[in-house]
This record gives structure tokens, C-alpha cells and sequence, in this order.
């Protein structure tokens, strides 16, 4: 088990995919039973990977090799298709496992039996395996096939209701675009495959040379992995999406967006770790300025909650890409500051998802009570659904960066880290943040307070213990940021930081 | 230049399939697009193979001496054709499922979800 | 205006692509083939297999193709979830 | 569809499915392997799809979707089959046994029982393949024709 567990948290959910409708055929109780078993196990899997990596540093699997560790051909090359986990992965993976653990009980209830659910629980396990494979793995090429695995069982889910006109609309719209992006990645990895004839992301990492074909390379995967990360100002898919999948699906699309994120982040920090100047890290600010601010302006007109929430969550990848643009730039002159900067932005994807994943849930339970997310019908449902209330009012305080939330310990990282850099960054990246606030302050206001409004069913417990473990984990996350920080954010910031030289070793020897 | 005209074929085929994403309304031929693309980089692909002169690599009754071409790219091919049919087939039940809806397949017309 | 941000986009992308088609290597002459130089000549004694397109395919890099039967399933599973007959 | 359609449908649809199953079970020896048997034999589904009509298939869909499951199944477990060693080791290869046999170096006329793990998965990811592409045509097919809404 210890020395597989990498692979296993990838293959035990496609083999859980694949065998799902096979299990629903014998029972519907089985399938459930089934299908939790397999989030557990991936969590579990997940967990152990990041013990063993944060312990011992960066973990190697060479699938089909002869041991699990003999990454090199006697001609010291690799062949083989490796996993390569280090600090930033292992972190990643955690994300996909504890929002797996989230989003798969709170689908148990809320998607309906004669709505499809054995076909959107499949499409559910694939995406899982193909996030954590995402994290994982360390071959372009295998990155290009797991992007397309996550954007395929995405889309599906998107078009999740089809009897709406709305959602296969927005499925095509964002199909369209992944596939754009993944046609864009696998054309940088056919160019640096024909200049260097290799695929492993270390090996080519020490080839390169910052030659031109380098650089068109490095576009091209820019612009294919912004696209699927949704930032501004190709964005606009990504409202859409958040706001038209059935909500407990909506918390896998957004691991999905920051898996994505980190592959960019791998791109940069690793592959190009060593002939990078800071006008990319520029870029990076630049866009998550305008992700930010753009999505944060967009979000205050919107009639629909669910596309409400799901511009704070565009906004939010604005905040991670400026504490780690603003880590590349001052990567080389002062890496104290880009330290802090990139902890700032590798922690705030864990906030991000807890408090993004618990509004989203909360969006879920309104509409599964009321059957719409049209705010202007909405009201006064702080009296028949108090804990719903409280956990909104919770997550949007934490999306807004107040304290003692952990949306504030991670902003405050990235507000100290681009401070350094320019003042100008803090005060834009503030002013989203307030702007944010009386957004979702609005929508609280419009959605729960108002004259009392009856709520027929009762929720039921498998939505509220999902609620219940994120809203703990953003308020421990908030009161005790230390530790985690400590634990958990410092050695997955300080793989991209330094960890490119530990990466290479890992593959490569030496 | 002359030596690497197949890439530059390749090159033009990709770069007219994103001409159709800019230029046409249709989601039809917004999905041929996609599918021009794909063809594009999948023949890029295996042209980034070829070797002067090679066999394919197989062993079969090959004849003996000859060079053999590179392996990874075709595998990567096939691979990359089948996401790409993937890919197609979701975008077209999608084009289908909305013209159920709506009636029209330009994408103008069907725009409900704006900004 | 949104039309002629595509245009320029559009013409960026393109002259990207040409200028990297130019820039790459003569057709027919790779320079770095290790991998693939590999791959001919072992994949008889590792993998027993005279069809080194397979063996890269099914061995080699086998996990690649476990992940694009995924795609297949996924899509097959998507088409079958977007055209099914519910809501009326 | 025509009557011509049809009887040719009806002689070439053996072909198609056996051709399909000739492209796979040389996978390992000659150009082809599972994925492209696979496509070849949906193309039989295909054609008795466009000449019958969606309505002479539609009672065979669970059996294709269920089929294609197994064939996932049955890939990914081969996978699992090398966890002694790594993932998608391939542990039956020049082991003796089915498809074990050593391979002479160099060209030679091929032998079926090699390669090992490699025509097992062939096999299983031919029925995939064609289970998967035949569900997707039967669906479209299936889609089309009711037009009751």
C-alpha cells in the first residue's frame, strides 16, 4: 500500500468510473455505498501521499517499471510515464480529497434517482481521478490526456440538466473553450517534443534552453491552461458553468479550475523554472488584477445566486494568481518576499475552496428548498433555514477576507507580499475584496432576511454534515492558521520556491 | 523553410480551423472547427515522426536494415484522435440538445447567458 | 469590436504557429530520438511485442491509454446523460 | 433504407465485425490494435443503424453501455494486474504461459501467443471501443428520431 498509494488515488476511481453502472444495476444502495467508499478511499490515499511527501520529500512512481523508483533507462533518460509528487502536488491532491469528502455526500440527496444520478455519480468519479492525476503526475503528455479527462467529465456534468435550455448551452460554450485550451497544451508539448524528443516534464525542464521555439511553446501554454483556469478576460465561460451545474457537482469544477492553476504553476515554476524572466510573472499580476476586478464588478449585477456566487469564485482565482505572479517576479530579487507572497497564494487555494465549496453548497439547499436561485423571488428564509443563514453569512465574511476567517490569513499573506512590490496591487486587490463584501452582502439580505417564508422539507443530514465540515474547517483554518501555514502551505510554497532543483533530483539523480 | 513544409501545412490547417472559431456563428461549424484543429496537431504529430527514408516500426516480416520511424508520435496520435472524437461527439450532443431547445443553431440567437 | 479582437487574436495565434513550424527542425531529421531509439529496439526483449507502436502504446505508456479509454467512457457517459429523456 | 442498402448491410456486416476482430487480436504484430479494431466493428453498428433504423438496436443499448463498462473494467484491472510489481507492469510477457512466448530480436514472422498483458488489453479495450462509439451512434440515432416534443 505505502509505496503504490500514489497510483492507487488516480486508479481506484477509474476503475470506480468504470464499474459504477455496473454496480447500480445490482442496487441503488450498493451504488451509493460504492461511490462513497471510493471518495473515502481517495481521501485517504491523498492523505497518506502528503504525509509520506511532506515527510521525505519528492515521491516517484514509474508505472510499468520494473521497481516503482527506477525512473531512468540505461541510457539515463526516462521512458516511462512517472508520477512525480512534491510538496505543491501532494497540497493539491489534499484539496481534491477533502472536497471529495465534501461534495459526494451532499450529491447522495440532492440529485433526485429518476434525473440520472447513476450516470452523473460515474462522470463524478472520473473527474475526481482525473483532478488527482492531474496533481500528480509528471509527463506532459500524460497532463494533456488527464486535462481532457477533467474537461470532458466536467462538461458532462455541466449539461447536467439538460431539460433547462440554459445549461447545455453553457455546457457547449465551456466545452468549446477546454477543448481549445487542451488543443493549445498539446501543441506546446508536440513542439517541445520535436525540438527535445522527450515528454517527462524534469527531463525536458533540464533541456531547455530559452530558445525561441521555447517561448512559443511557453505561449501556447499560457494561453491554453488561462483559458481553463478562467481568468479575465477569458473568464466567461466559467460563470456559466459554476451556475448551471447542479450545485454539489459545482464544488468538483472548482478543484477543477485550481488543478488547472497549479499546472500552470508547474509549467512556470518547473519546467520553465530555469529560463523564466519576470515579464511573465507580470502577466500573471496583470491577470489576476483584472480576474479580480472584473469579476468582482460583474458579480454586483446579477439577478441569479448561483451566478453570483460563481463570480466571487472567478475572483478568487484573481487572488491566487497575484500572490504567486507576484512570487515569480520577485522570485529571483527578493525571495523573503516572494516566500510570503507564494504561501499567501498557495494557501488562499485551500481557503478558496472550503469557503467557495460551502457557499456553493448553500446555493444547493436554497434551491433544492425553494426550487429557484432568482433573488428577486428569494427572501426570508433565515427563518425556516437559520443554519444555512449562518454558514452563508460565514463564507461570504471569509470570501471577503475579514477576521478572524481564514479567507483574511491568506489574504493578508498576499496583501504583505505584493505590498513589496507595489502598493498599487494591495489597493486594487483590497478594493475587490470590499467590493465583494457588499455584493454578497446584498445577496444575504435578498435571500434570507425579509418576512418569514415557510420551508417545506426539512433538510436533511446528508446536506448539513458537508456544511457543517467546511464551515468548521473555515473557522479552525481562520483561528489557528499557524499551524496549518506551518504543516501543510509552507512545504507546498516552498516546492515551487526552491523545489525545482529537489524535482529534477528526484527524476533524474543528481 | 522548404525542408519543414509538411509542419507549415500542418501550421496552416490549424490555423484555419481557428479562422472558423472567429469567423463563423454556427455551432456545427464551430464544432468542424474544433475538428480542423484536432486534425492539424494530430498530423503535426506524426509528421514530428518521420524519419528519411524510415519503415514503420514494426517488426512483422519488415525488411532488414531499414531505419524505423518513431513510435511515441504515432502512439500520442492515436491517442489524441480518439479525446478528439471524444470531444466532437459531446459538443455535438450538446449543439443537438439546443437546437431541440431553440430551433436555430447560430449562436447569436441562442445566447441566453450573457457577461 | 468584439470582431476585431478575434481577428487580431486570431492573427497572433497563427503567426505564433507558422513562425514555431519554420523555426522547428528539418522535416524527417530528429535530433534528440533516445526515447523513441529506445522504444525500436527493446521493445522485442521487454515487452515481447513486434509492433513497437502497440508496445509504446499499451506499455510503455500505458497509463496514457488507460486515461483516454477514460475520455472515451466519459464522453460516451456524457452523451448518454445530456440526450436522455427526463423533465417533459 | 432501401432494399439494396440493406442486403448489402447484410453481407458486409459480418466482414466489418470480423475484420474488426482481425485488426485486434493482431494488434501486437501487425498496424492496428484495440482502438482500431474497435472502430472498425462499431462501423458494423454503424451500418445496421443507418440501414435498419435506431429502433432494430434500441433494445440492445443496455447491452452496449453495460459492455463497455465491463470493457473499462476489464483494462484498468489488467493495470491493477501489475500492482506486484508497478502499475501496468506487464507481468506476463516472456513469462511463459499466455502470451508468454520470447520473441526472436529482429524482423521476424510473428508469433501470436506473445507480448504478454498486450492482447489481453487489446481485447478489452476493442469491446470498449466498440461498445462506447456503437452507444454514441445509437444515442444520436435514437435522439433524432423522436421527434414528439
Amino acid at each position: 500500500m505505502g509505496t503504490h498509494a500514489p497510483i492507487l488515488a488516480i486508479a481506484v476511481p477509474l476503475l470506480g468510473g468504470f464499474a459504477t453502472p455496473l454496480v447500480a444495476r445490482i442496487s441503488r444502495v450498493l451504488r451509493d455505498f460504492w461511490v462513497f467508499a471510493i471518495a473515502l478511499f481517495v481521501a485517504v490515499c491523498v492523505g497518506f501521499v502528503a504525509a509520506q511527501v511532506f515527510a521525505h520529500g519528492v515521491t516517484v512512481y514509474v508505472l510499468g517499471g520494473r521497481t516503482p523508483q527506477e525512473t531512468l533507462a540505461p541510457g539515463a533518460f526516462p521512458i516511462r510515464i512517472m508520477l512525480t509528487v512534491d510538496g505543491m502536488s501532494a497540497f493539491m491532491g489534499l484539496i481534491a480529497g477533502l472536497l471529495a469528502l465534501v461534495a459526494f455526500p451532499f450529491a447522495l440527496r440532492f440529485i433526485p434517482e429518476e434525473e440520472g444520478k447513476t450516470l452523473s455519480f460515474t462522470l463524478s468519479l472520473l473527474l475526481l481521478a482525473g483532478i488527482v492525476g492531474l496533481a500528480y503526475t509528471g509527463d506532459l503528455f500524460n497532463f494533456f490526456v488527464f486535462l481532457e479527462v477533467t474537461s470532458i467529465a466536467a462538461c458532462g456534468l455541466i449539461g447536467f440538466r439538460t431539460w433547462t435550455s440554459r445549461a447545455p448551452e453553457a455546457a457547449f460554450k465551456t466545452m468549446l473553450l477546454y477543448a481549445l485550451s487542451g488543443l493549445f497544451f498539446l501543441m506546446a508539448v508536440a513542439f517541445l517534443y520535436g525540438e527535445y524528443g522527450a515528454l517527462n516534464l524534469a527531463f525536458l525542464s533540464r533541456q531547455l534552453r530559452g530558445s525561441a521555439l521555447d517561448r512559443v511553446a511557453l505561449a501556447l501554454f499560457l494561453s491554453g491552461l488561462l483559458l481553463k483556469v478562467a481568468a479575465a478576460p477569458l473568464h466567461f465561460w466559467a460563470p456559466d458553468a459554476y451556475g448551471e451545474a447542479p450545485a454539489a457537482k459545482t464544488l468538483l469544477l472548482v478543484v477543477n479550475t485550481q488543478v488547472s492553476l497549479y499546472g500552470l504553476w508547474r509549467i512556470l515554476f518547473t519546467l520553465y523554472g530555469g529560463v523564466l524572466d519576470a515579464g511573465v510573472g507580470w502577466l500573471v499580476v496583470a491577470m489576476g488584477l483584472l480576474t479580480m476586478v472584473v469579476a468582482a464588478v460583474m458579480a454586483v449585477g446579477q439577478q441569479d445566486l448561483g451566478r453570483l456566487v460563481a463570480y466571487g469564485a472567478v475572483s478568487q482565482i484573481g487572488y491566487m494568481m497575484l500572490g504567486v505572479g507576484v512570487g515569480l517576479v520577485t522570485l529571483a530579487g527578493r525571495p523573503d518576499y516572494a516566500l510570503v507572497a507564494l504561501k499567501g497564494g498557495v494557501f488562499h487555494m485551500l481557503n478558496d475552496a472550503l469557503t467557495v465549496g460551502l457557499l456553493f453548497l448553500c446555493v444547493g439547499a436554497v434551491e433544492w428548498v425553494r426550487g429557484t436561485r432568482d433573488l428577486g423571488e428569494l427572501g426570508g428564509l433565515g427563518h425556516g433555514l437559520p443554519e444555512v443563514a449562518l454558514f452563508f453569512l460565514l463564507a461570504s465574511l471569509a470570501l471577503a477576507g475579514i477576521p478572524p476567517l481564514n479567507g483574511f490569513a491568506s489574504k493578508i499573506l498576499i496583501y504583505h507580499g505584493s505590498f513589496q512590490l507595489s502598493p498599487i496591487l494591495t489597493a486594487v486587490a483590497v478594493l475587490a475584496s470590499i467590493l465583494l463584501l457588499a455584493v454578497f452582502a446584498r445577496a444575504f439580505q435578498g435571500v434570507f432576511l425579509g418576512p418569514r417564508v415557510e420551508v417545506k422539507p426539512e433538510l436533511p443530514w446528508s446536506f448539513l454534515i458537508p456544511m457543517i465540515v467546511s464551515a468548521v474547517g473555515i473557522v479552525v483554518l481562520g483561528l489557528v492558521p499557524g499551524f496549518f501555514l506551518e504543516q501543510v502551505v509552507t512545504p507546498a510554497a516552498e516546492a515551487l520556491w526552491r523545489g525545482r532543483h529537489l524535482y529534477l533530483a528526484a527524476v533524474l539523480g543528481g | 523553410m522548404i525542408g519543414n513544409l509538411p509542419f507549415v501545412v500542418c501550421m496552416i490547417l490549424v490555423a484555419l480551423g481557428l479562422w472558423t472559431l472567429v469567423a463563423k456563428r454556427n455551432l456545427i461549424k464551430l464544432v468542424i472547427g474544433v475538428g480542423l484543429i484536432q486534425n492539424g496537431v494530430n498530423l503535426f504529430l506524426v509528421a514530428l515522426g518521420y524519419v528519411r527514408g524510415g519503415i514503420p516500426p514494426i517488426y512483422t516480416l519488415a525488411p532488414a536494415g531499414a531505419p524505423m520511424v518513431l513510435p511515441t508520435p504515432q502512439a500520442l496520435t492515436l491517442t489524441s484522435i480518439v479525446i478528439g472524437v471524444a470531444t466532437t461527439a459531446l459538443m455535438l450532443a450538446f449543439a443537438v440538445v439546443i437546437y431541440r431547445h431553440k430551433g436555430t443553431l447560430d449562436a447569436r440567437k441562442v445566447r441566453e447567458l450573457r457577461g | 469590436m468584439r470582431g476585431w479582437l478575434g481577428v487580431a487574436a486570431f492573427l497572433v495565434a497563427a503567426g505564433f504557429l507558422l513562425f514555431g513550424a519554420v523555426a522547428l527542425r528539418p522535416f524527417g531529421e530528429p535530433v534528440w530520438a533516445e526515447m523513441d531509439e529506445h522504444f525500436n529496439r527493446f521493445s522485442q526483449p521487454e515487452v515481447a511485442a513486434n509492433n513497437a507502436v502497440t508496445a509504446v502504446v499499451f506499455d510503455y505508456r500505458g497509463f496514457d491509454t488507460l486515461g483516454e479509454a477514460t475520455v472515451l467512457f466519459a464522453a460516451v457517459t456524457g452523451v448518454a446523460l445530456i440526450l436522455r429523456k427526463v423533465g417533459k | 433504407m432501401t432494399v439494396v442498402v440493406r442486403t448489402i448491410t447484410r453481407v458486409l456486416f459480418p466482414i466489418a465485425l470480423a475484420f474488426g476482430a482481425y485488426v485486434i487480436m493482431h494488434g501486437h504484430l501487425t498496424p492496428g490494435g484495440g482502438f482500431q479494431g474497435g472502430a472498425v466493428a462499431a462501423s458494423a453498428l454503424a451500418m445496421v443503424v443507418v440501414a435498419f433504423g435506431a429502433g432494430s438496436l434500441a433494445k440492445r443499448k443496455g447491452l452496449l453501455s453495460g459492455l463497455e463498462s465491463l470493457g473499462g473494467v476489464a483494462f484498468a484491472a489488467l493495470g491493477f494486474l501489475g500492482l506486484g510489481v508497478t502499475f501496468f507492469a506487464n507481468v506476463l510477457a516472456g513469462a511463459g504461459g499466455l502470451f508468454g512466448n520470447p520473441v526472436p530480436y529482429g524482423p521476424n514472422p510473428g508469433d501470436l501467443n506473445t507480448a504478454g498483458t498486450l492482447p489481453l488489453m487489446n481485447w478489452a479495450v476493442g469491446f470498449k471501443v466498440l461498445a462506447g462509439l456503437g452507444a454514441a451512434v445509437l444515442l444520436f440515432a435514437l435522439f433524432g428520431g423522436e421527434h414528439d416534443r
